[in-house]
């Protein structure tokens, strides 16, 4: 038992480097995922059977209204996007044996620093963009990286501080955004409409903030197992000794993550606020830092597996509405389904009872040879 | 001693994924005998021993105490029939107070309170019975290891223990203290306990067994007697042939100095001083050998020579470069190569393949990365390369290191610390816990690093091994380089002395006398 | 072991909830005409032991298959982030427009939005259906109305609490003035307080309409009896509304300080307040609460005991009038003031002396015909 | 020396409230009432987190074993007409919810954060999905005041006049610190939370004191929800609990996973609100209220950055046991 590393995450994830690595993580990487969702919606069909609606009904209805048309592939994406975004600040942390609970609080963080950036400023497309998705970043990554200084410097857990940044953050742009950032001459907290130079546009029915996500996530997916600073990350994850014995700083390799993962997060909360809100209300960045968790776990601590999973979240709460619309089934059932993958997902019984079959299977060809 | 049978054990086997730890182990203890389990680093002694106190289940055999068979579900059940052990690493609560250590598992209660006040005064008695000084109301924490290990025994005491369990109790003590130790283990025994005393050390053994069973490779490969045996047919069994008692090398022709401190000091982790002003230096084509008992400061100077751990020197240069406040990766690119003492914690990545290990340290190094881009061509071209110069037994240079055999991740750091030609080796414990042929290629490899230029620190807990590789020791002692000698007039006995703390000075009279 | 016994926990979990579920069945009733949808008749028979729907309504229309019909008139309703359960605006809404589609025999069915991001999706679920009229319930989607409305020129839009800046002919903004409700339940406390010191426990001062329930209170208070004194506190922003304990423990402040009326104002919150003031010894008889929005002696049952009145937004009325009213083809457009005003005394009726009740009367009426000003700035 | 501050800090805080009672006895004697009844649910959430990481389990689901024992406690009463039914519900609820955090975090050794991850969505999934209007509680809890006690100045009406829950939360932490440090349950829960190695070793059985011990805490979770739903509140509403989780685990920690401790720093943040929202009636000054409110986390992670080091979790805290 070492005493002073970071906490140690096992999720499975075995060399991040897939053409180095063994192929032996294929099946918790992709089995185990897909089996959680599917005892999940088993589960949640057992409710809705209860609640005197056929579950094949609903889930008929909820896919259709998510998947049916244009306008459900753009709420899917649109949901999708943030999502994206918090589970690929998550993952980062995983990596590197962080548990960042706080997206929610860097995002919200975000949102508002994006939207005043917006707001406040008048300049051209070209530097407005940009600059607020930067400046939103950087919300992100200055409120995780408390968290990431106090966990490498006073060795404080991040998930403790974490969870207080989160209420803290509540409570800073609930203030920010009734006093000082509020729109004027209207009664509501919510801050000015950003520019039109700053707004994120939507190609057809693709926004341009899912095209970015998708790209961030493949950098990532790139980033940790083929860059020097990705491995830092990944070693610093697995075994913080061996790598300070190898001449990496911890450190300041921590502080990098923490700063990166709130970046991530922040990412996602600019891009909500100019590609989809246009300016900064309380009510509307709600939970989305808490489905990171949700998504990075799913996702197995994967980036690029983040997309598939957020899109899964994307289209659960696309359709609830649909779903109560059509069947009366409160939408709350989504959070029920989710809760029960994550358990499913986390939980040794599923993979358990995968590699027993998998065992067997491979003693069965092991007779063979 | 008594004829009694106290503890019988037959057939046992225990299996962990991938090894197995014990195979069809049989062994019997009598009341009142010392009983040696000697075997090297990974024979099975702590498994066997574990499986009697009911911390591992056997998967197959016997256990019979008493003449009872049990199937002991834990420990607790193992202490209520009088077993008691000594772990190796000592299973104290540091905040809690020596009594409270004692007592934990067996307090003596009114309804659900501790009562405290009498527990200080049965721990006390008991400790004065046994000839143990210890405060009861003393913090576990800010007690010296030698104390905690005397808590250590008096919790087996206390619990009224008639078989004991010690598991390596000598290898954190100084020559002096294990023999004071090892007399307190014959008055346990003359008063009817029943002793398995596990260790690698033949001295201690031949000293104060009644009988001793030799393990290895999981497997009793001999019992025998102090009276039978003598070192050289023990180590024989031990290793299953003989041992090459000194290493074959060429003579030394040291250049310039590598590796040069002046009045280097550095704190424990608890902050206490742990290196005191040492001085030191290391020249090319020479290997100098650190030795001393465990805990005398060794760890704190390797990891303050690799700038791993904070210190204060008057002078410290590698190659002329200062090296004062350097961070681990500034002291790599002076070409310093280290072996650290716990590969598995330190040392490896046990995750990743052995390609990536072969280049933990070196992987932003030119070679092997552009613009921060890691060239993987290049890693792997290195890790075949490596595997096969340094005879790695595995697979494919992509299977992670978890699945090697300790010899074999110990040859993938060796590969990769000597890969980059460092000017300046630092091995710790380079043969802790590996099989005789991996000792025999490790140790050749390290003298050819030394013969290609290298200079060499090399720190052991096994003075054979110091003896045999070095071509100057120094002995460590509290924190300070206590001697130095050439290997060729280096004295075994003396060396003992001085590590137990003996100055020079005393060391020469009483070899004069 | 242990999975046995997570088994048998989530099982025994699973059952006590389903209880609590099917214990509402006899509860105040909200789920009278969303009931039948294509797929609950696919499991009619499998859902026997189910929920007995009420039907409240006659004749209505069984689904919304085919709404462009002239003969079939749907209606539509849309929460903000609340639930048509939440004893507040959202059910007052949503009783107002069962209300009006019992009467016309109109199918009625909500959503509950969990997303501010879904409420053009939501509203966009009964354009494509093509419903009659869409009730939208919250100030937060009166933009979303707003847009929904200018896309979709024959369907009418019902926004509750909404104030349209824009007029639309098909859109109407069913408002409220707040400070008028509140200032009159702040005269009546401010006639009837003994102790000369009245509370007023609300939700966030961040939402206008809380916000003017509160000043117009105060205002009240003071008009009525210069010499009281009057202690108002909000909430913070973040869970202004979900917070029952901090609105109890706040109201139990208040009384101890003297105040011995106390307006409880802000969803759960202020309801805790209600609650808390109902477990006094003297709970009706020299300490008095007021609720606000509906007649929350109906929705807060354990408040009955101090309950003096309700500040009324005539939610129920508001909104079945103006469903009606686009029935009728009589829809107004722009903004519709709602009426306001005190809900009945009820339990309390004989401690309010009579005098104190004209008084008020006079005040209410003095307020509708703009005689009477609030003096809350909005 | 964080002893000396502390009680610097506290011995400040009672001289300010006897002056305060000299001027304005009524408005100090309902500032602490009120800071009081804010602390308690705080205080019992508090005791589960402190029980749960001096076994070496850090439960960051407090949260939602509060809301699904809010919520069946609320329930429980008002389907069978009982408050006392309607305890048990939430109580055997919390315990429910404990012993299926502990199936995770202790018996499948998953990661501890995850498994109160999990507890929170499912609590926030469950509870909205199954809730139902139009519920009453049979009654209202008494409010028992303490004769002669309740007669004294200043903490006579403070604590001596208020619900059971409130004499229940009281004694929960005064048990607690007796049962923590002065008898056989406290130092084996103590020695499994610091060395679960040497606990094992010592003969007690490391998982099935974790697993009994989280599973209790969750009882404890369940008086703390069902006072909020019973006692303070009177009402459920989704996501009523607004929180106080993971406030809780502030106040654990800043009272130094001690009891009393946990329940003194309660009492301070409990006085920030009162005080807080005294000024806001008096219309004294302006503080946003905000401020106030990030008051406990702000002061948290400044303790935390300050101290670090010297307030210590438990070692072993967060690490499933494994043998070896």
């Amino acid at each position: 038992m070492s005493s002073d590393g970071p906490a140690q995450t096992d999720l499975g994830f075995t060399d991040p480097n897939p053409t180095l690595g063994p192929k032996y993580g294929v099946v918790k990487a992709f089995a185990i995922p897909i089996v959680s969702v599917l005892l999940a919606f088993a589960v949640g069909g057992i409710l809705i059977y209860f609640q005197g609606v056929n579950p094949f009904t609903a889930y008929r209805v909820l896919f259709e209204s998510a998947l049916g048309d244009s306008d459900g592939y753009l709420r899917v994406m649109q949901k999708s996007t943030p999502l994206i975004f918090t589970g690929l600040a998550v993952v980062v942390g995983l990596r590197v044996g962080l548990f960042n609970i706080g997206a929610q609080g860097q995002l919200i963080v975000a949102a508002i620093g994006a939207a005043w950036a917006g707001y406040h400023f008048d300049l051209p497309a070209v530097v407005h963009l940009p600059f607020a998705l930067g400046f939103g970043m950087l919300c992100g990554a200055a409120w995780a990286s408390i968290a990431g200084v106090l966990r490498a410097y006073r060795n404080v857990s991040e998930v403790i501080t974490t969870i207080m940044l989160n209420s803290i953050a509540i409570a800073l742009v609930d203030y920010l955004a009734s006093r000082p950032f509020k729109e004027p001459d209207q009664p509501l907290s919510r801050t000015p409409l950003i520019s039109d130079s700053a707004a994120l546009a939507t190609f057809g029915v693709i926004p341009s903030g899912f095209v970015i996500a998708l790209i961030v996530s493949l950098f990532f997916g790139w980033f940790l197992i083929r860059t020097t600073e990705g491995f830092r990350f990944n070693t610093v994850g697995l075994n913080p000794n061996a790598a300070r014995y190898a001449g990496i700083s911890v450190k300041r390799t921590i502080v990098l993550a923490m700063a990166v993962s709130g970046a991530l997060a922040g990412m996602g909360g600019a891009v909500e606020t100019m590609g989809v809100v246009g300016r900064f209300e309380p009510a509307f960045n709600a939970g989305l830092g808490f489905d990171g968790i949700t998504i990075a776990l799913l996702a197995r601590a994967n980036p690029i597996a983040t997309i598939p999973a957020a899109i899964l979240v994307g289209i659960l709460r696309t359709g609830a509405n649909s779903l109560q619309f059509e069947t009366g089934i409160e939408p709350e059932v989504v959070d029920v389904i989710l809760a029960l993958t994550l358990l499913f997902v986390a939980a040794p019984i599923v993979s358990r009872y995968i590699f027993r079959i998998n065992a067997k299977r491979k003693s069965k060809s092991k007779g063979r040879s | 001693m008594d004829d009694e049978l106290v503890l019988e054990v037959t057939g046992l086997t225990k299996r962990f994924p991938g090894v197995v730890a014990n195979e069809d182990v049989s062994l019997t203890v009598h009341k009142g005998e010392i009983v040696a389990l000697l075997g090297e680093n990974g024979a099975g002694k702590s498994t066997l021993v574990k499986m009697i106190y009911g911390l591992y289940r056997p998967d197959e055999g016997e256990i019979r105490i008493k003449g009872e068979t049990v199937r002991l579900s834990g420990p607790r059940e193992a202490i209520r029939r009088g077993v008691g052990m000594v772990h190796q690493h000592f299973q104290l609560v540091p905040v809690f107070t020596v009594a409270e250590n004692v007592i934990l598992g067996n307090e003596p209660r009114k309804l659900s309170f501790i009562e405290k006040r009498k527990a200080i005064k049965e721990v006390t008695a008991l400790a004065e019975k046994n000839g143990m000084a210890v405060d009861p109301k003393a913090l576990v924490r800010d007690l010296p290891v030698g104390a905690q290990q005397r808590v250590e025994i008096l919790k087996a005491l206390y619990r009224r223990a008639d078989i004991l369990i010690m598991d390596e109790p000598t290898a954190v003590l100084t020559p002096q203290e294990t023999d004071e130790l090892l007399k307190t283990m014959k008055g346990f025994a003359a008063n009817g306990v029943a002793v398995i005393f596990i260790t690698h050390k033949l001295r201690e053994v031949l000293a104060i067994a009644d009988k001793i069973e030799v393990l290895r490779s999981g497997k009793v490969v001999g019992t025998t007697t102090p009276a039978e045996a003598d070192q050289a047919k023990l180590a024989q069994m031990m290793v299953g042939r003989s041992v090459l008692l000194s290493v074959e090398k060429s003579t030394s022709s040291p250049k310039e100095i590598v590796l040069d401190v002046v009045g280097l000091s550095s704190d424990s982790d608890i902050g206490l001083p742990a290196v005191r002003e040492v001085n030191l230096t290391v020249r090319s084509g020479e290997i100098v050998g650190i030795a001393g008992v465990e805990g005398n400061g060794q760890r704190e100077l390797v990891e303050a020579l690799t700038g791993i751990r904070k210190s204060t020197a008057t002078k410290f240069a590698i190659n002329d470069e200062n090296a004062i406040g350097a961070d681990p990766h500034e002291i790599h690119s002076m070409h310093v190569g280290h072996v650290p003492e716990d590969r598995e914690k330190d040392g490896l990545v046990g995750q990743y393949s052995i390609a990536n290990n072969m280049v933990l340290n070196r992987f932003d190094e030119p070679e092997f990365s552009r613009r921060g881009i890691r060239n993987m061509d290049a890693v792997n071209g290195l890790a075949t390369k490596l595997v096969k110069e340094f005879d790695v037994r595995t697979p494919s240079i992509k299977t992670p290191a978890n699945s090697l055999s300790g010899g074999n991740k110990q040859k993938v750091v060796i590969a990769r610390e000597l890969s980059a030609n460092p000017s300046l080796l630092i091995a710790s414990q380079p043969t802790r816990g590996v099989d005789v042929g991996s000792i025999e290629f490790i140790h050749s490899q390290i003298i050819s690093a030394r013969d290609n230029g290298a200079a060499v620190l090399l720190v052991s807990a096994e003075l054979d091994e110091v003896l045999g590789l070095s071509d100057r020791i120094l002995v460590m002692y509290d924190g300070e380089i206590v001697a130095e000698l050439e290997s060729a007039d280096a004295d075994r006995a003396e060396i003992g002395r001085l590590m137990a703390g003996g100055h020079a000075v005393m060391a020469e009279e009483s070899s004069h006398g | 072991m242990h999975r046995k016994l997570l088994v048998a926990g989530l099982a025994v979990a699973a059952l006590v909830l389903a209880g609590c579920s099917s214990s509402d069945d006899t509860a105040t009733d909200t789920t009278s005409a969303e009931a039948t949808t294509e797929a609950a008749e696919e499991t009619t028979e499998e859902a026997a032991e189910e929920e007995v729907t009420e039907e409240s309504a006659p004749a209505v229309t069984m689904d919304d298959s085919n709404c462009a019909a002239p003969e079939n008139y749907c209606v539509g309703l849309v929460t903000d982030l609340g639930k048509v359960d939440d004893k507040s605006f959202n059910q007052a809404a949503f009783e107002g427009a069962q209300l009006a589609a019992g009467e016309i025999g109109a199918f009625l069915k909500y959503v509950e939005s969990t997303d501010p991001k879904d409420y053009m999706a939501n509203i966009g679920q009964f354009v494509a259906k093509e419903y009659d009229t869409i009730v939208t319930v919250g100030f937060l989607m009166a933009e979303a109305s707003a847009a929904a409305a200018a896309e979709n020129p024959n369907i009418n839009f019902v926004g509750v609490d909404q104030f349209q800046g824009e007029t639309l002919p098909n859109l109407t903004g069913l408002i409220f003035a707040e400070d008028q409700a509140g200032y009159a339940a702040g005269y009546l406390a401010g006639l009837m307080t003994e102790t000369n010191k009245v509370g007023a426990v609300l939700g966030t001062d961040t939402v206008p309409p809380v916000l003017y329930f509160g000043e117009g209170y105060r205002n009240g208070v003071m008009a009525a009896n210069p010499e009281a004194e009057v202690t108002v506190v909000y909430h913070e922003p973040a869970n202004a509304f979900t917070d029952p304990e901090w609105g109890a423990a706040e109201a139990k402040k208040q009384v101890t300080q003297g105040a011995d009326i106390v307006f409880g104002a802000g969803g759960g919150t202020g309801n805790g307040a209600l609650i808390e003031i109902a477990k006094s010894p003297e709970s009706g008889k020299s300490v008095f609460c007021i609720g606000v929005d509906i007649d929350q002696y109906n929705t807060v049952p354990q408040a009955q005991s101090c309950l003096l009145t309700s500040a009324e937004k005539k939610l129920v009325a508001g909104t079945s009038a103006l469903v009606l009213a686009s029935f009728d083809g009589t829809f107004p457009g722009g903004n519709f003031v709602g009426a306001t005003g005190l809900a009945p005394y009820h339990d309390t009726e004989d401690a309010v002396p009579a005098e104190v009740k004209t008084e008020v009367e006079g005040v209410i009426a003095g307020l509708l015909d703009g005689s009477l000003e609030t003096g809350v700035v909005k | 020396m964080r002893a000396r501050w502390a009680w610097t800090i506290t011995v400040i805080i009672l001289v300010g409230i006897m002056f305060s009672y000299t001027q304005d006895e009524l408005r100090t004697t309902s500032v602490l009432s009120f800071s009081l009844r804010y602390a308690i649910p705080l205080i019992i959430a508090a005791m589960v987190g402190l029980v749960c990481e001096r076994s070496g389990v850090i439960n960051i689901g407090i949260e939602g074993q509060l809301l699904m024992s809010a919520f069946a406690g609320f329930f429980g009463a008002a389907a069978t007409g009982s408050l006392i039914i309607g305890t048990l519900f939430g109580i055997g609820t919390g315990l429910i919810m404990g012993a299926v955090f502990a199936t995770g975090a202790v018996a499948w050794k998953m990661d501890q954060i995850i498994s109160g991850t999990i507890i929170n969505i499912i609590a926030t999934g469950l509870t909205s999905f199954f809730y139902a209007q139009g519920q009453v509680l049979p009654a209202s809890t008494p409010v028992v005041a303490i004769p002669y006690l309740k007669d004294l100045p200043l903490v006579g009406p403070v604590l001596f006049n208020n619900g059971l829950f409130t004499y229940a939360a009281i004694i929960i932490v005064i048990f607690l610190q007796i049962m923590l440090f002065l008898t056989i349950w406290g130092l084996r829960t103590r020695a499994v939370g610091e060395n679960p190695s040497a606990a094992d070793t010592s003969g007690i059985n490391v998982q099935r004191t974790r697993f009994i011990n989280v599973t209790l805490a969750g009882g404890l979770a369940g008086v703390a929800g069902a006072y909020l739903s019973l006692e303070a509140a009177g009402t459920f509403e989704r996501g009523f609990t607004a929180g106080r989780g993971f406030t809780a685990l502030a106040i654990m920690i800043f009272g130094a996973w001690n009891p009393v401790g946990a329940f003194a720093a309660a009492l301070f943040f409990g006085l920030t609100q009162g005080v807080a929202s005294q000024l806001q009636a008096d219309e004294v000054v302006d503080i946003p209220p905000q401020f106030i409110n990030m008051l406990p986390y702000v002061l948290t992670i400044v303790l935390l950055a300050v101290v670090a080091g010297r307030v210590r979790p438990p070692a072993a805290v967060g690490k499933p046991y494994e043998k070896d």
